[in-house]
């Protein structure tokens, strides 16, 4: 083979590049575990709507929350799966039971790298005592 | 007709991976074993098709460049068209790898409406769909790496942060998403609508142009329509490159039509016109200087030439010479 | 939950482009009652029309409660605290002089218990906002049901056209990040993010929860009156109607909903028998 | 056409890269400003829109002065105009691109620009003036490339480009009617409040941007073959010499109403312009260099002799140039504001690091229409080889 070293020299940094997210997960010294959530410190067993549905879209409530309570001046939000009214407030009903911001929102963005502008603006609850 | 063929093609392995995960429940298969054989498919076939080019036999340097050799000191040459040495190869070589240089100077003949006229046009569209999906492309295989890597390194924030300037939307629309569909779409129309490029076009350029945008739709779908549980997705994905199998578990079907779709791609690649990025670097007309002139290039395959002076001949025959009354150089 | 409605909306709003472009022209020009000022006997879209009456009698010549208010406000809403860096500075609701306040009466000869009186100023809630019509975003807006002149902070773009357009320096830029500027922040008051416009909502968050204004709240005595013009029995309409009570630029045409009583003391000792109503008090709901 | 702006000689390259320093310097500089708020400006609470503003109305002015060349040779089929006009279109691309990022870097929220196209608001003259000037930028952009590529070819321009040219024209005028409207609609602002400030933005815009296409156009013949041709730049001049006649008369006219009503909070905006109030004269000197400025044109301008030489015709349209930027660059936008409604005059000055990102863009328009330029003259096979 012509010029040998160089081909298998870019062959061999190819495989590199390929297969570096395994070398990076081997070689950094603790794996990031997948986040578990601890339940609510307040004891409450149910969100708003089911688990499954606020994992993946608790987004866009959060902000149908948003545009309902600023932008039309609704306040009260009936769940879907228990009939019970809400007061929909980031910091008085999210945080009500999800009063560990550094445990509850972080860990999960985090671990994704998420980073949403929320806290920007809204204060986070201080740590209890 | 090719395009319909391969919009079945795609849209059947769509299918397959929905039906899979529905029916069958192979979650495992698809998103842990076919993505990893795929992977395995897709470096080692790479691997070998560099290998069978790099057996190729590369006659001479073939000077096929579009600006001045390097002559006499007081003409001007243009290092970078038609380099003299290995660093302006170099130069060349990262204006086609990073700019695509050559497509750049795409022309289009054209026949001029009503008159008998033939005038030849710079066409630049061509390459800035090429330049926009490839770029884009790339920003958005770096994003992916959050996915892949347990820890999310700081240079993947801000990538995402750049490509998530503009705040449209929960989570963020990226620019590149925007880039990468309409660069796609772009590339899949002119084929569809001019028909010369429709008469030169076969299934499988259709094929990669539906597979990347089946790709392209089922993750925005994922990030911005149906969405699904990415803390599921992370840690079977994260898992998998950790060489732990982890099936996704709780994320619904776009995801594992991504992953089919992305497993073919990555199967396919090798075998197919879609690699073409080692190649760039194996072009002869590319990575070699112009230097004919000035240094001798040898064959090497050439059989060696053996060179014989007169004097090993007269003494390999010397005796005989001797005999025969030869007059001799040496005596 | 909503998405395939709102988006019907969305291309419905945007097909109504056209049209609404149309009738806001035609609303800015033939707007009747904007060179003859007065009080619209019908409440523009219905509903309740939230006013406030500062009634300067009760209020000193010292400042302390006009700090008294102003501390309240800026504590509850977490508008941070510059001190004397002027260029940066954000308020909701501040004192200026009453000549200030009142500048294009020009007075000369001004009675002496008024001349530099501390008096407070905040968003007037407009019942024809200017503000509202210039932002290019919808992300100020006078609610309808209420007339409170609102503002989304999630949507404004920081082009500050707004405070181009108030004519009563009612709102407020962050040209640099609130946070360190706050002592402590309230946690259910969102603070603001830098780069976009804020001012006094008429503690809409408040209202909301059957409270009154964090400034009314900081009186003791009815200096500061809160209540809806649209109900006739209520102590703003009753204080407006036994009282000479003027308002900031009312020439404009913007039509202010923050009133200011400014009567002789004396003239409230001759009238007071009259204007004390019974039952005021219990028709005072907001 | 494209990679003739990437083809040229020494002192073309070393100008695009000196060009793209002041670029990467404004860049910086706005991202610092990106990450410390619009707090390094010199603006405040009370004066809120400042340089960023004024440098995007001036430029509003130039990209709609390309009306002054595209009319006379498509609807007057005048000829003498016919090397130029593309001249003028690609200024109007520069400049209406200068407008653009001079509004983004006046954001608070840059990121959340896109919110004027997702919330459309028919009121708001600022979301107008957005979808005026994208389209007035589309426009130029499709007329340019038309006409440019047919030239290349050796075609006539395509028939359906003509409604396109003719709609320019019109829309043109209404970037600067509906720009100068931003101002003029606000019962909060006097200074502004003025039936004439369309008309004044008009003329205005009609006097710099020729005066500008003059200036470019003669140093385009310094660098290349190019001849624009004695009787363009004349006409030209021309145009320039009554539009300023006419923006000195509408000042004029500007500065009676205000004085001769002597409403006070009139009166005071023009006091402080051109006297200063309560000890802050910032801009006065500016203004008055403005009026000199202006006074020297239209003397260099009105007499035919002095307009038909060439050097003073230069002076001539630095000084038109240089009034009108002072003008409207500097002095509208921020008299707007002092004294404030409140009776308060407040002092504003940019910043070093606001004015760095004013050159920035500033380096960027030059950098569009050098470009641009080079590839509008090579097309036409006028530019002298290195």
């Amino acid at each position: 083979m012509h010029d040998a070293a160089k081909i298998v020299g870019g062959l061999v940094l190819f495989a590199a590049v390929m297969t570096s997210p395994f070398w990076y997960n081997a070689l950094t010294a603790a794996p990031a575990a997948v986040p578990a959530l601890d339940p609510p410190p307040n004891g409450s067993k149910e969100c708003v709507e089911p688990r499954a549905y606020m994992r993946a879209n608790h987004m866009d409530l959060l902000n149908e929350w948003r545009d309902l309570v600023v932008r039309t001046g609704q306040r009260d939000y009936v769940s879907t799966t228990n009939g019970r009214a809400f007061d929909m407030s980031l910091s008085r009903t999210c945080l009500d039971c999800h009063s560990n911001k550094a445990e509850f929102c972080d860990r999960c963005h985090t671990f994704l790298a998420v980073n949403p502008p929320c806290w920007d603006c809204h204060v986070e609850p201080k740590e209890a005592p | 007709m090719g395009a319909v063929i391969s919009l079945v093609a795609v849209a059947g392995l769509a299918l397959v991976a929905v039906i899979a995960v529905a029916v069958g429940d192979l979650r495992f298969l698809i998103g842990v074993v076919v993505p990893g054989i795929a992977f395995v498919v897709f470096v080692v076939g790479v691997a070998c098709r560099v290998v069978r080019w790099g057996r190729a036999a590369v006659p001479f340097r073939i000077p096929t460049t579009c600006g001045q050799q390097r002559s006499l000191p007081w003409i001007r040459n243009e290092e970078l068209d038609n380099p003299s040495g290995p660093l302006g190869a170099i130069g060349r070589m990262a204006g086609e790898v990073l700019l695509f240089r050559s497509l750049f100077r795409n022309h289009r003949v054209e026949l001029s409406h009503g008159r008998e006229k033939v005038s030849y046009v710079a066409s630049k569209y061509l390459w800035a769909a090429a330049m926009a999906f490839h770029w884009s492309m790339l920003v958005i295989l770096l994003r992916h790496f959050r996915f892949f890597l347990d820890r999310v390194p700081a240079w993947v924030e801000l990538v995402q942060r750049w490509d998530g300037f503009f705040a449209v939307g929960v989570p963020v629309v990226y620019l590149t998403t925007v880039v990468f569909i309409a660069a796609l779409l772009y590339l899949l129309l002119r084929r569809l609508v001019d028909a010369k490029l429709r008469a030169i076009s076969l299934p499988t350029d259709y094929f990669a142009l539906y597979l990347l945008l089946g790709i392209a739709a089922s993750g925005v779908l994922m990030r911005h329509v149906e969405k699904v549980d990415i803390v599921q997705v992370k840690a079977a994905i994260a898992g998998w490159a950790s060489l732990q199998a982890v099936t996704p578990a709780g994320v619904g079907g776009w995801y594992f039509v991504h992953v089919l779709l992305v497993s073919v791609l990555l199967a396919y690649l090798p075998f197919s016109k879609l690699l073409h990025a080692p190649g760039v670097f194996l072009s002869p007309t590319r990575n070699l200087a112009n230097s004919n002139r000035r240094v001798r290039h040898v064959n090497p395959w050439n059989p060696p030439i053996v060179g014989r002076t007169y004097a090993e001949w007269e003494e390999e025959f010397h005796d005989k010479l001797k005999a025969a009354g030869y007059p001799l150089e040496k005596e | 939950m909503d998405a395939s409605r709102r988006g019907f909306l969305t291309i419905a709003g945007l097909s109504l482009v056209g049209a609404a472009g149309g009738s806001t022209l035609i609303a800015a020009i033939g707007e009747p009652g904007t060179a003859v000022e007065s009080l619209p006997a019908e409440p523009p879209g219905g509903g309740r029309r939230l006013a406030m009456v500062i009634d300067l009698r009760k209020f000193g010549h010292d400042g302390e409660l006009v700090e008294r208010c102003i501390r309240a406000c800026h504590r509850a809403h977490n508008v941070p605290d510059f001190g004397a860096d002027r260029k940066n500075e954000i308020k909701w609701i501040w004192a200026e002089d009453f000549e200030s306040t009142f500048r294009d009466e020009e007075f000369r000869y001004l009675r002496r218990d008024l001349q530099g009186k501390p008096t407070l100023l905040l968003c007037n809630h407009c019942d024809n906002p200017p503000c509202t019509r210039v932002c290019p975003t919808k992300a100020t807006w006078r609610r309808p049901a209420d007339g409170i002149v609102m503002m989304d902070w999630h949507r404004c773009i920081g082009c500050r056209y707004c405070i181009v357009a108030c004519p009563y320096g009612s709102r407020s830029f962050n040209w640099t990040d609130p946070r360190p500027h706050l002592e402590s922040p309230q946690a259910d008051f969102p603070t603001r993010t830098r780069g976009v416009v804020e001012k006094c909502t008429f503690c809409e968050e408040l209202l909301a929860r059957g409270g009154q204004p964090a400034c009314v709240e900081a009186c003791a005595d009815d200096e500061i009156v809160f209540g809806d013009l649209n109900d006739p029995g209520s102590k703003v309409r009753r204080l407006l109607a036994e009282h000479l009570a003027i308002r900031r630029q009312p020439g404009l045409g913007t039509r202010p909903e923050v009133y200011y009583i400014v009567e002789d003391p004396r003239t409230l000792a001759e009238t007071a028998p009259a204007a004390v109503v019974p039952g005021a008090a219990e028709n005072d709901h907001v | 056409m494209f990679e003739k702006a990437l083809s040229g000689g020494r002192r073309y390259w070393a100008w695009m890269v000196s060009l793209l320093v002041v670029i990467g310097v404004g860049a910086a500089c706005w991202y610092w400003q990106l990450s410390e708020g619009l707090t390094i400006t010199g603006l405040s609470r009370d004066v809120v829109w400042g340089f960023y503003i004024a440098q995007f109305t001036f430029l509003v002015g130039v990209a709609a002065s390309a009306v002054m060349v595209v009319l006379p040779y498509y609807l007057h089929d005048y000829r003498a105009f016919g090397k130029i006009t593309i001249l003028g279109e690609l200024l109007a691309i520069a400049a209406v691109i200068m407008c653009m990022l001079f509004i983004f870097v006046d954001m608070g929220m840059p990121a959340r620009i896109l919110n004027i196209f997702l919330h459309p608001t028919p009121s708001s003259m600022m979301f107008w003036d957005a979808v005026a000037l994208g389209g007035y930028l589309l426009l130029n952009i499709v007329i340019s490339r038309v006409t440019l590529g047919a030239e290349r070819r050796g075609d006539p321009p395509p028939a359906w480009i003509t409604p396109v040219i003719v709609l320019s024209i019109p829309w043109a005028i209404s970037i600067h009617t509906v720009t100068a409207f931003l101002y003029a609609g606000l019962a909060a602002r006097p200074f502004w409040l003025t039936a004439i400030m369309a008309p004044r933005f008009l003329a205005s815009a009609f006097a710099s941007g020729p005066a500008l296409l003059i200036l470019l156009a003669l140093v385009v013949r310094r660098v290349s073959d190019f001849d624009p041709g004695r009787q363009a730049i004349r006409a030209l001049a021309t145009i320039v010499t009554y539009a300023m006649v006419a923006n000195v008369f509408f000042v004029a006219v500007e500065l009676y109403t205000a004085l001769y009503s002597g409403i006070p909070e009139h009166v005071s905006h023009f006091a402080y312009l051109f006297m200063g109030l309560d000890g802050e004269a910032t801009l006065a000197p500016w203004m008055w260099a403005s009026a000199v400025l202006a006074v020297v044109a239209l003397v260099l301008l009105l007499n035919p002799g002095s307009r038909s030489s060439e050097t003073s015709l230069v002076v001539a349209c630095v000084a038109v140039f240089a009034s009108l930027w002072i003008d409207k660059g500097l002095g509208m936008v921020v008299a707007g504001f002092v004294p404030s409604p409140l009776g308060r005059v407040v002092h504003y000055s940019p910043t070093a690091p606001e004015l760095a990102i004013g050159l920035g863009i500033w380096a960027a328009g030059l950098l569009v229409v050098t470009g641009l330029f080079k590839i509008a003259l090579e097309v036409r096979g006028h530019l002298r080889r290195p």
